[in-house]
């Protein structure tokens, strides 16, 4: 049974060797990026804008004057080609860190991606894998509309050959990232892009390998006794309102940030359950067929004795995600939906 | 025309206005100086042909079928306060502010309505003109598109497939140098656009973008070859983006493009080379060619009086109607998944 | 509450004009595709090889010679376009159906299914409706390894827009073809190819009107007491032999066919878990967001007082389909994983 | 090269002789009358030089670097042994017959391996010789594609992208008039393929694919096109479709196209016209050149005798290993899914 998870920067983590200030999730992934560049000469870095520009939000800034353009790949409009020329130079020895401009786009390129790349080590017997990252701005609550906010993490998540990650904080954007890009696997690499520059959040944030994340490994953001609430990326901020929400009527939720969703830590929830005997689970992406959904399944089938309420989940509703705020506000988890199942739960 | 560019223009000038005064949000991806691509190529069509404009044609809404009059009630096209009102993501917008910016159409209006995703539209496009025939009409449809958004596939699928059943299909590639970020020479290997026509057996012409008669031009050869049952078509029309991608993007365009280049891009300013056309045909009097000076000017450095007053009038009405608009209630988040 | 729903060709069903004999499953999609076509003047169908040939598997086998290719399209290789062009004739005013060569290659056309078409209605506050289906033969068991052998319904459910159906019987592929026909929505429609011509299938089918099956309503394959199986497509059956295991060990299996994904019969489902009190739900995709989870977490929230023992599933091992016959079977939910399943859930 | 037709031909002959016996299961696409496109191209390559095969094609997983000797150990490209162990799903196959047919291929042979995804393999192969060239190589890689697959988006997309950076990558369109029940008029609007390498500012050769010197010499002016740096190009050969898609379709693919458009596709044998060529050249005794008659006979007449009885020992060798292979174990299913 795994046990809590120490984040890498709590008092007990060796601190980092340069004295430095705390830094945001953005600057958190560029760091993994340009340290993960320093170590692996056979790393290369391909998406749209990239280069010159630095990405549309800047994660690959610098890096294409520091490690030259034939590591760091301007790619044309072309989602497909960029995956699929990307999993042919993983064929034939190199990785790659694929950026898609808006995890959106993704589905441009979902042919290349569930069929060409996540399959070509089981089709070949192990002959042949794949280190690939496919990363990007994700979700909502931002005002992105349709095409700007999806979380469609459960799409790779069902299909086979893929690992799925999603980090909330700074220190898990850096050590989960580099452990993606050192993985032999093709990994789907969802960022929050409303966490990206969000000062609150902000933290230290070591250094080289000190920073490493494993993938696989949930993280327990918050204790507690009475309900476990699994979730992950944006969510998790929400579920840590509800929680004081919580409190405030005399009950002590535990937040899990799963982190990793493929392969998922069943371990540490199942930990929790037995504590708290009470679940709920929390994403953004659309309801049916979603990894809270997952979840929650899970651990119906596996931990049912340990239940003492009906499991819940709160989703996005099953529609796109609208544009203008009240109606994005209506469709998304909220603290205050959140809070309202917990209490449900709790008091059943 | 000219009229239609200064309406053009102006509409980006004065988005960006309401934006420093605060009362508008959202990032905006300006046409300036690429304004006589859409002015040309709509000035032609019938009030029943289709169009499918993307990110950097929000005036095409309400330029399409602009010749009869931007007022008239009978005209095609949607009204400067739709426009409006979904620029603003309120509920006077034609998709009730559901999705943002440049993503609405009008099955009405026979503008069809666009996703972020690029070239997305191609497709729809010769399915719209396909329908149109089956029911004997003769409407065609002009797409919008940016030079790097033809390394989409779908691009290529879509254009393919209009080649084979000849459909009225006009592409129009808004060859602006610059993809975002990334300068054409990634994006392609070609001179000139146009030339990719070849591959499907079809024609394949290059405008000046900067000039409206050259683009009007060239696009009613495309209407024409279209009409007579010929089929699909590309135009290539060469221009050069005068701002940052959107205008989040100002300033870091201003530092990852030269200066020089900049600066060469812009000047060759649409509405200027109409207006010296238009004096050397006598068309318009010098006196009356130095009346309104938004041309060559940075959008920022323009003001009202650079626009003919019918031109301010009109977007002021819309930008009015917009401020005034509701911003749609929050329950309509969950409506209209499914049709019943 | 939906009661049991009355199959067709059930005794008690009005009987069909013509004295006729049974048919198998590719006939009634045959037939459906025939009298809607005759029906509706507005109704067009694209696909590759579906003209001249008459489809892969013979389903528009006529159809060109009789409506004519101005509406039955022969499309080149191109499935975002077959899609895409058929979103854009829908949105000027015809109905489209699509065939996908196999289901497989749906992947190919994802964006232009998932972006453009689901969200047309939504995007437009209802102004649009694509009255589109997307058919085509899916699912495994017949050796036709990775790219012939998909059920990935679950990435369509979890695409907010799209209805998703799935018949088990020609019964059900007819009335259910004609009503997604007529539906205005995009409908995914997935058809059993290893169903297409198995005899011990066959039955009596009505014609027209007679034959409609409405979207949203489950079918009860079997009626029991003990156990409740949740499945569709071609898990019916094998979910029917396992009862049949369940029955000589002395308990009685209610069989639930959903034959619609999106949208859900739940009230069937959960008028049967009331019954039984014990839950297993069976499909042939990956098992990690596939519909089988989906359901599991449905009846978790909201029937949770029902049950007596943990709800289980079978699924496709989260790999693959392989192609050769052990490994396919080894992956893929058998007679005798679901029958131990139902046992031990049985005997919770 | 005459070896090497025969070598193909009668590795279709086999199979379908196989299947008759009963020995043998599943679809088989056939590459009869198509073995000048893949022996032409195929000669003139390196041993390191990579090659990305699709369905009709599979004679190339053994006919690669096989001017070597097929037999040749040092050989840099599948043994019939491996091929015919796929063929026949046994666990000789290099990928343990997890999936079938052509899907195969080898890193260490420098073979992509193909999904059932038309055209996918083409962003591959671009990706491939990209990484070779990092890391200071100079190997091509020879993609291999029905001219019905170009319609795919992501041909367009890897073609576009190989131009920007003059991968070289050669693109073979074998165009074989049909793709599946579908004929070019409704695939696409162009006579010539080669005319879409304009699109992409790339060379677009036309080979007679019927004739193996033709191919050769096309596709090693294109090697030497990408070997100086100049990136990729096209190579049309046209061919035609002697029998079904698959064996599966014989029956409908005689009624869906007219007989005599058959049998003029069929009367340019590669064979019979490589024989006559080596016997206007000198190469072949016209006694010779009568002594092996698989050319211009049906798959169904042609027994051993029509062939040289070393193509007929290499191919049994294959099928004896193949037959005698086991079935991988069923709990292979499981494995492999992640990488450890
Ligand atoms: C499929 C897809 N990929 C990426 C993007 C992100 N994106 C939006 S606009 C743009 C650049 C478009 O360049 P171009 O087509 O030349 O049009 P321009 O903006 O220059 O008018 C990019 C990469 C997108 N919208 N869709
Ligand atoms: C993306 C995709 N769509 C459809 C198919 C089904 N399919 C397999 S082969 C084929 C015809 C291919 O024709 P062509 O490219 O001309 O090759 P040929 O078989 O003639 O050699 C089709 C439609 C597929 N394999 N992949
Ligand atoms: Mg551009
Ligand atoms: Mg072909």
């Amino acid at each position: 049974m795994a046990t809590i998870q120490e984040s890498p920067n709590s008092a007990s983590a060796p601190s980092p060797a340069p004295v430095r200030g705390k830094i945001n999730y953005l600057t958190a992934l560029k760091e993994a990026i340009d340290e993960e560049m320093g170590l692996n000469p056979d790393l290369l870095c391909m998406g749209e804008d990239i280069g010159l520009l630095g990405g549309a939000f800047g994660v690959t800034d610098g890096m294409a004057a520091k490690y030259g353009t034939h590591r760091v790949y301007d790619m044309p409009i072309s989602e497909a080609a960029i995956v699929g020329v990307a999993c042919g130079a993983c064929l034939n020895g190199k990785s790659v860190m694929v950026e898609m401009q808006f995890i959106d786009f993704i589905s441009c390129g979902f042919d290349q991606i569930v069929n060409m790349t996540a399959t070509y080590h089981y089709r070949t017997a192990g002959e042949v894998s794949i280190p690939m990252v496919i990363r990007g701005p994700a979700g909502g609550y931002g005002g992105g509309a349709l095409y700007h906010s999806q979380m469609n993490e459960a799409w790779f998540a069902h299909s086979p050959g893929l690992k799925v990650v999603c980090p909330s904080t700074p220190s898990d954007a850096k050590g989960l990232l580099k452990s993606a890009l050192r993985d032999k696997n093709p990994v789907l690499f969802y960022e929050i892009k409303e966490l990206y520059r969000r000062k609150d959040i902000e933290e230290f944030v070591p250094v080289g390998e000190n920073s490493l994340v494993p993938l696989g490994k949930a993280r327990i953001a918050q204790e507690g006794t009475d309900l476990t609430i699994v979730t992950y990326g944006q969510n998790v901020y929400h579920c840590l309102e509800a929680a004081k929400i919580l409190q405030n009527e005399g009950f002590s939720a535990e937040v899990i940030d799963i982190r990793s969703l493929v392969p998922l830590d069943e371990e540490t929830i199942l930990t929790s359950l037995a504590k708290t005997n009470r679940l709920l689970c929390v994403n953004e992406a659309p309801m049916t067929c979603g990894f809270a959904g997952e979840i929650l399944a899970r651990m119906a089938e596996k931990a049912f004795h340990l239940l003492d309420a009906p499991p819940g989940r709160i989703t996005r509703l099953d529609t796109p995600v609208p544009w203008v705020k009240p109606l994005e506000l209506f469709v998304l988890p909220s603290v205050a939906k959140i809070a309202e199942a917990a209490l449900r739960t709790v008091r059943f | 025309m000219l009229l239609q560019l200064y309406l053009a223009r102006y509409f980006d000038v004065r988005l960006i206005k309401e934006k420093k005064r605060g009362r508008l949000k959202g990032t905006l991806y300006s046409s300036h100086n690429q304004e006589a691509i859409l002015v040309g190529s709509l000035f032609g069509l019938k009030s029943t042909d289709w169009i499918s404009p993307i990110h950097r044609d929000m005036p095409a809404f309400f330029l399409k079928d602009a010749r009869k009059g931007w007022r008239n009630p009978d005209r095609i096209g949607m009204t400067i306060q739709e426009v409006c009102a979904q620029v603003w993501g309120k509920a006077g917008s034609p998709g009730r502010a559901r999705d943002n910016w440049s993503h609405i159409g009008s099955k009405k209006n026979r503008i069809i309505h666009s996703t972020s995703m690029l070239a997305g539209t191609i497709p729809a496009a010769a399915g719209v003109v396909l329908a149109d025939r089956l029911n004997g009409g003769d409407a065609l449809c002009v797409t919008y598109n940016g030079e790097g958004s033809t390394a989409q596939g779908v691009f290529h699928e879509a254009i393919n497939f209009a080649s084979v059943h000849k459909l009225p299909v006009i592409t129009i590639i808004e060859n602006n140098e610059w993809a975002y970020g990334t300068p054409n020479e990634l994006g392609y290997s070609l001179d000139d656009f146009a030339r990719r026509a070849d591959g499907y057996g079809i024609p394949g012409l290059i405008a000046d973008g900067q000039n409206v008669l050259d683009v009007y031009d060239k696009v009613m050869q495309c209407v024409e070859h279209a009409r007579a049952g010929n089929g699909p078509s590309i135009v290539e029309c060469k221009s050069f983006r005068a701002y940052g991608h959107g205008d989040h993007d100002d300033d870091r365009a201003a530092k990852y493009r030269p200066t020089e280049e900049v600066e060469a891009g812009r000047s060759r300013d649409p509405i200027a080379i109409m207006k010296r056309i238009m004096v050397e045909r006598g068309a318009l009097s010098p006196e009356d060619a130095t009346k309104f000076m938004a041309e060559n000017k940075g959008a920022a450095e323009t003001d009202n009086s650079d626009f003919p007053p019918e031109v301010v009038a009109y977007l002021t009405e819309g930008v009015e109607f917009a401020v005034a608009s509701p911003v749609p209630p929050a329950e309509e988040g969950g409506m209209w998944v499914f049709a019943e």
